[in-house]
């Protein structure tokens, strides 16, 4: 039965798109089908329209640093047929650009805020102020791969010492000397 | 009269009596520990018994409960609010992760300890502090206050440019009315 | 003559907002012209941390995503790693993750009462649920060790079996609640001003509702029934019977009886459980966390939870640490794009109970 | 010279009298809130507490003068409607300022107090003031009409326009006058649910919407001054209707008596009802309140 399902669904995505690559190797509800990031917004209108893939479940950006690319994924369901369809495109990383398609689902609007704020992917056409959820936020984009957080957070935050390792918090918070904290300071960093 | 030494001593006990048995919180659940805030606050806990009680806006609060991590956000935020709030007032940092950052010591966006950049009168620790260890901060700020040794926003007036060059470092953009009052 | 518009800032200071966030209002009069949310004042960048740790590691993150209900966000990990894994969970396991989830929604629901009529200023309400809502964190404490953060359901299996008269205590509090749900019905449905302040209120249009990718009890208080505990089964949902109730309206108050009649299909399910409940296992061990690399490839694992559909999407490289994950939270549509449509045309009284019938949780929107 | 001196003691007298009754009011009103919640709830005299606490915060910012007029009107409103009401029956240690006409003086000075915060809260420049004054006084248009349709039935029934009168008539006649008139009462008691503004009619302070309303950027003293002023209101209010409806009182305990009955209406009625909206107000107090003001009125007339 879901077999079946599945082989008519790839059926009809086969005759209207063929460069679309699909994955059915998966046990369970799921069918992936790879295309080129011009095709995405048509094959999104057509499995929303046609197939009756109504909910957009999720959509997900993920950086894949060493191959040079950005992959966003559309995680399509169906409540009529009860199957979950991932569309997945590759993106050039160093020039992420991708069309905008809020007027399929208005809430992929917010997914592509995000992916612009997070991954620096450019949407044409996307309306919205720049910033979504950090403010005056100066470095590259924080969710890339080679952006590292720690680094980032020991240089820009003050951190209190006593957790380098992990010994006995009790004992380093006791032996804390030398920090550069003001003696009128000093009471309220006990 | 008011200016003998002994009589102020005692307008003192009594000023800090009130203030004691009298907590405004302000209700800003700035992070997750908002959570345990409701609790304390109703049937079980009941932290009405001891005077502590809600406040709307910042001009009517004495305390403000930091309830958890801060974001770079939320932090410009908080020191509004806190500019605006009316002296004296309190600050509680409430949950690990305003004390040495918690479980985002990495993170980019979250500052890691409270005390650079407001003065902290009482610490909560726990993840998520329970409803008895926030009941317990409230008796420590009260027995701070009573010994009128909760002097934050004393100590924030006398060294604000320390404290503003902290707060300047995590906030490039720093469009705020200067604190003057 | 049209009025002026002035603009208005409910947040993130202020008593009326669900969590931290703002919502900014143009208004004209009393009515809404329109409604922008912004977000951001609770974001730690869970997912950037979690590329961090090692996949047992990140899973402690978790349950900081949205506090009221954590439970869902765990199990979708949880059961997101067992598909990409293939790993088996026991059949009791599954059982005892079934209550869990059910007694974090009662849990969820209990506090959604306080905070729905809080927003509509009938705060005995709230502090009859609220201080209800204890009983159940009391067996939360009891078999996890954690009030509200539980860290319980992880890849495999659940952390620890249930105590001994863990069961009785179970259904004592079921006793309990059903006792006390006559008495919210009495103060809060039949209630004529409740109903006069919630009928006809942030309607949610039926016809668009799937399209808007509307989920949960605010898509169900549209007439439409979804459930992803029947549409996609998980865990052994589809054993147990229950009702998925629906109301025609996609007002305040069809969600409102919505939530109503799923508390109590809640204790039906719990009872349920109690039950059907095998012996056997809980965990299906897994190796040393720190060697623990999960096979190349992404899975995404869905759940129901009080606000809606909650997911998990991960994509691992074949490491110990996941390459990434990305949190799908219902108020990431609720409280965004939907908020927004709602919101106009509304009265700025009505604000805050608009907020809370849609589940609004801003730490699942930005994380 | 003896006699004012004696009506000003007496005055102080009558004030810390209200002061204090309406504050221990407020206190048991949290009080029974809690043991209604489920809870201890705090002590009796915790607002004494609140409100010296408030007075001895050291700072209170204001934004221009005409901020002081919103606390200033409202506690001079709540000071001199004190002063006309009779607080006890034959005590000269209560004295009143009463003269023919004082309640219709009354209707005038009891809109005051709103319309000076009014005045304090445009300046404040919070939103949530302005909002919440503008619903304030919509609201008092709704529960004005019973109110003054209540008054005017007793002063046309009773042919008096004097609070002291409509007193000596129920001393005469023997019987109170919410059994004499006891559609005036009904309509009255309805505006009252109004003036304390308490749930369902909480639409100034309204939490979850407005912030705390027209007090928003009150804080300190101006909070002080609102709180006390409030309680002492609330005193003049319950000892006005006694005096108008319950024949009065002839010594403090069964004016205590006697009033915390009446104000058990709209703090019970608080604990159970959501709050309306500003409308949903103004049209609950046109309808029934009105409708047995109006039957009052034609019960005047005809009788």
């Amino acid at each position: 039965m879901m077999k079946e399902l599945k082989e008519h669904i790839i059926r009809r995505v086969k005759a209207n798109f063929t460069e679309a690559e699909e994955n059915n190797d998966f046990t369970y509800d799921r069918l992936d089908f790879t295309v080129k990031k011009e095709v995405v917004p048509s094959l999104l209108l057509f499995l929303k329209e046609e197939m009756g893939f109504k909910h957009l479940s999720h959509a997900s950006c993920v950086d894949w640093l060493e191959e040079g690319e950005l992959e966003l994924v559309f995680i399509l369901w169906s409540p009529k047929d009860k199957i979950k369809v991932f569309v997945r495109t590759r993106l050039d990383r160093d020039n992420p650009v991708m069309d905008n398609m809020d007027n399929i689902w208005p809430q992929l609007h917010t997914y592509e805020r995000e992916f612009r704020e997070m991954f620096g992917v450019q949407f044409t056409g996307l309306e919205a102020p720049d910033e979504f959820i950090l403010e005056d936020w100066q470095g590259p984009p924080p969710f890339r791969r080679d952006f590292d957080t720690a680094a980032y957070a020991e240089k820009t935050f003050w951190h209190r010492p006593g957790r380098e390792d992990a010994q006995d918090v009790r004992e380093t918070i006791a032996n804390r000397d030398g920090e550069d904290i003001p003696d009128f300071a000093k009471k309220y960093s006990r | 009269m008011i200016n003998d030494k002994n009589s102020q001593k005692i307008v003192d006990i009594i000023q800090n009596w009130a203030r004691k048995h009298s907590i405004w919180v302000l209700g800003y659940g700035t992070g997750c520990g908002a959570i345990e805030i409701p609790p304390t606050m109703t049937s079980r806990y009941d932290a009405e018994r001891l005077g502590v009680r809600g406040a709307a806006t910042p001009r009517q609060a004495d305390v403000l409960l930091i309830t958890g991590y801060l974001t770079t956000k939320t932090l410009k935020r908080v020191i509004r609010v806190y500019e605006q709030m009316q002296d004296p007032k309190y600050v509680i940092g409430f949950g690990s992760c305003t004390i040495n950052g918690g479980m985002y010591y990495d993170s980019y966006n979250t500052i890691k300890v409270l005390d650079k950049y407001l003065p902290v009168d009482v610490y909560i620790n726990g993840c998520m502090p329970r409803p008895e260890a926030v009941l317990s901060g409230f008796g420590q700020l009260q027995k701070r206050i009573a010994e009128g040794r909760a002097d934050g926003a004393k100590q924030y007036k006398e060294n604000l440019e320390w404290y503003r060059a902290n707060q300047k470092k995590i906030i490039p953009n720093w469009v705020m009315p200067e604190y003057n009052w | 003559m049209r009025e002026k518009a002035t603009t208005l800032y409910l947040g993130p200071q202020h008593p009326g907002i669900t969590g931290n966030m703002m919502v900014r209002l143009k208004v004209e009069g009393d009515t809404i012209v329109k409604a922008t949310t912004e977000v951001g004042y609770l974001h730690r960048a869970f997912e950037k941390l979690q590329e961090r740790r090692n996949w047992l590691q990140a899973f402690t993150l978790l349950c900081r995503f949205c506090v009221p209900e954590p439970d869902p966000v765990e199990e979708s990990y949880a059961r997101a790693v067992e598909l990409l894994e293939g790993r088996e969970v026991p059949e009791r396991a599954k059982y005892i993750r079934v209550l869990m989830l059910e007694l974090a929604r009662m849990g969820a629901y209990m506090l959604w009462y306080g905070g729905q009529n809080g927003s509509l200023g009938l705060y005995t309400m709230g502090q009859w649920s609220v201080g209800d809502r204890n009983y159940i964190l009391d067996l939360f404490e009891e078999l996890t060790g954690g009030r509200v953060y539980h860290m319980y359901i992880w890849p495999g299996g659940v952390r620890r079996d249930l105590p001994e008269g863990f069961a009785d205590k179970v259904l004592r509090t079921m006793d309990y609640f059903e006792k006390r749900l006559k008495d919210y019905d009495d103060l809060m449905f039949d209630n004529t001003i409740f109903q006069k302040r919630t009928q006809g209120i942030g309607i949610v249009p039926k016809e668009k509702a799937v399209e808007w990718g509307v989920v949960g009890p605010i898509l169900r208080g549209c007439g439409i029934k979804s459930d992803i505990r029947i549409d996609d089964p998980y865990e052994v949902y589809d054993k147990l019977d229950f009702v998925v109730p629906t109301h025609e309206g996609g007002d305040i108050w069809s969600r409102a009886l919505v939530r109503r009649e799923e508390v109590r299909q809640s204790i039906r399910i719990i009872r349920q459980v109690i039950e059907k409940m095998p012996s056997g296992e809980i965990y299906n061990k897994i190796p040393n966390p720190h060697k623990w690399a999960l096979p190349k490839g992404d899975a995404y694992a869905r759940t129901e939870a009080v606000r809606g559909e909650v997911g998990m999407y991960i994509v691992s490289d074949g490491s110990t640490h996941p390459r990434r994950t990305h949190f799908r939270g219902a108020a990431y549509v609720h409280a965004i794009t939907l908020l927004e449509k709602v919101l106009v045309g509304a009265n700025v009284a009505d604000v805050s109970a608009i907020m809370n019938s849609l589940g609004t949780c801003p730490p699942e929107i930005e994380r | 010279m003896e006699e004012v001196l004696y009506n000003v003691l007496g005055a102080i007298a009558t004030f810390l009298v209200a002061f204090v009754v309406g504050m221990t009011y407020g206190g048991l009103n949290r009080k029974i809130t809690a043991r209604v919640q489920n809870r201890k709830g705090p002590p009796f005299y915790q607002n004494f507490i609140d409100t010296l606490k408030l007075a001895s915060k050291k700072s209170a910012i204001h934004h221009g003068v005409m901020q002081h007029f919103g606390p200033a009107f409202l506690m001079v409103t709540s000071v001199m409607s004190l002063l006309i009401v009779p607080v006890l029956t034959h005590n000269q240690w209560f004295p009143n300022l009463n003269f023919h006409g004082d309640l219709i003086f009354l209707l005038y000075i009891m809109v005051f107090g709103p319309l000076g915060m009014a005045l304090g809260a445009g300046q404040t420049g919070n939103p949530n003031s302005a909002i919440g004054i503008t619903r304030g006084l919509s609201q008092m248009v709704g529960y004005e009409i019973p109110w003054v349709l209540a008054l005017v039935a007793l002063m046309i029934q009773y042919h008096t326009t004097s609070i002291v009168g409509l007193m000596a008539v129920q001393a005469q006649s023997g019987t109170w006058l919410m059994f004499s008139s006891p559609f005036a009462f009904i309509a009255a008691v309805m505006a009252m649910l109004g003036m304390f503004s308490y749930s369902p009619f909480d639409v100034v302070i309204a939490p979850a919407e407005i912030a705390s309303g027209p007090a928003s950027e009150n804080g300190g003293k101006y909070l002080f001054t609102m709180m006390s002023s409030g309680s002492v209101f609330a005193f003049v209010k319950l000892t006005l209707y006694v005096d108008l409806f319950m024949g009065g009182a002839d010594n403090i305990v069964i004016l205590l008596v006697k009033t915390f009955a009446l104000y058990m209406i709209p703090v019970l009625y608080s604990l159970t009802t959501v709050r309306y909206r500003t409308e949903q107000s103004i049209r609950w107090f046109w309808g029934w309140p009105s409708f047995f003001g109006l039957l009052a009125i034609l019960q005047a007339v005809i009788f």
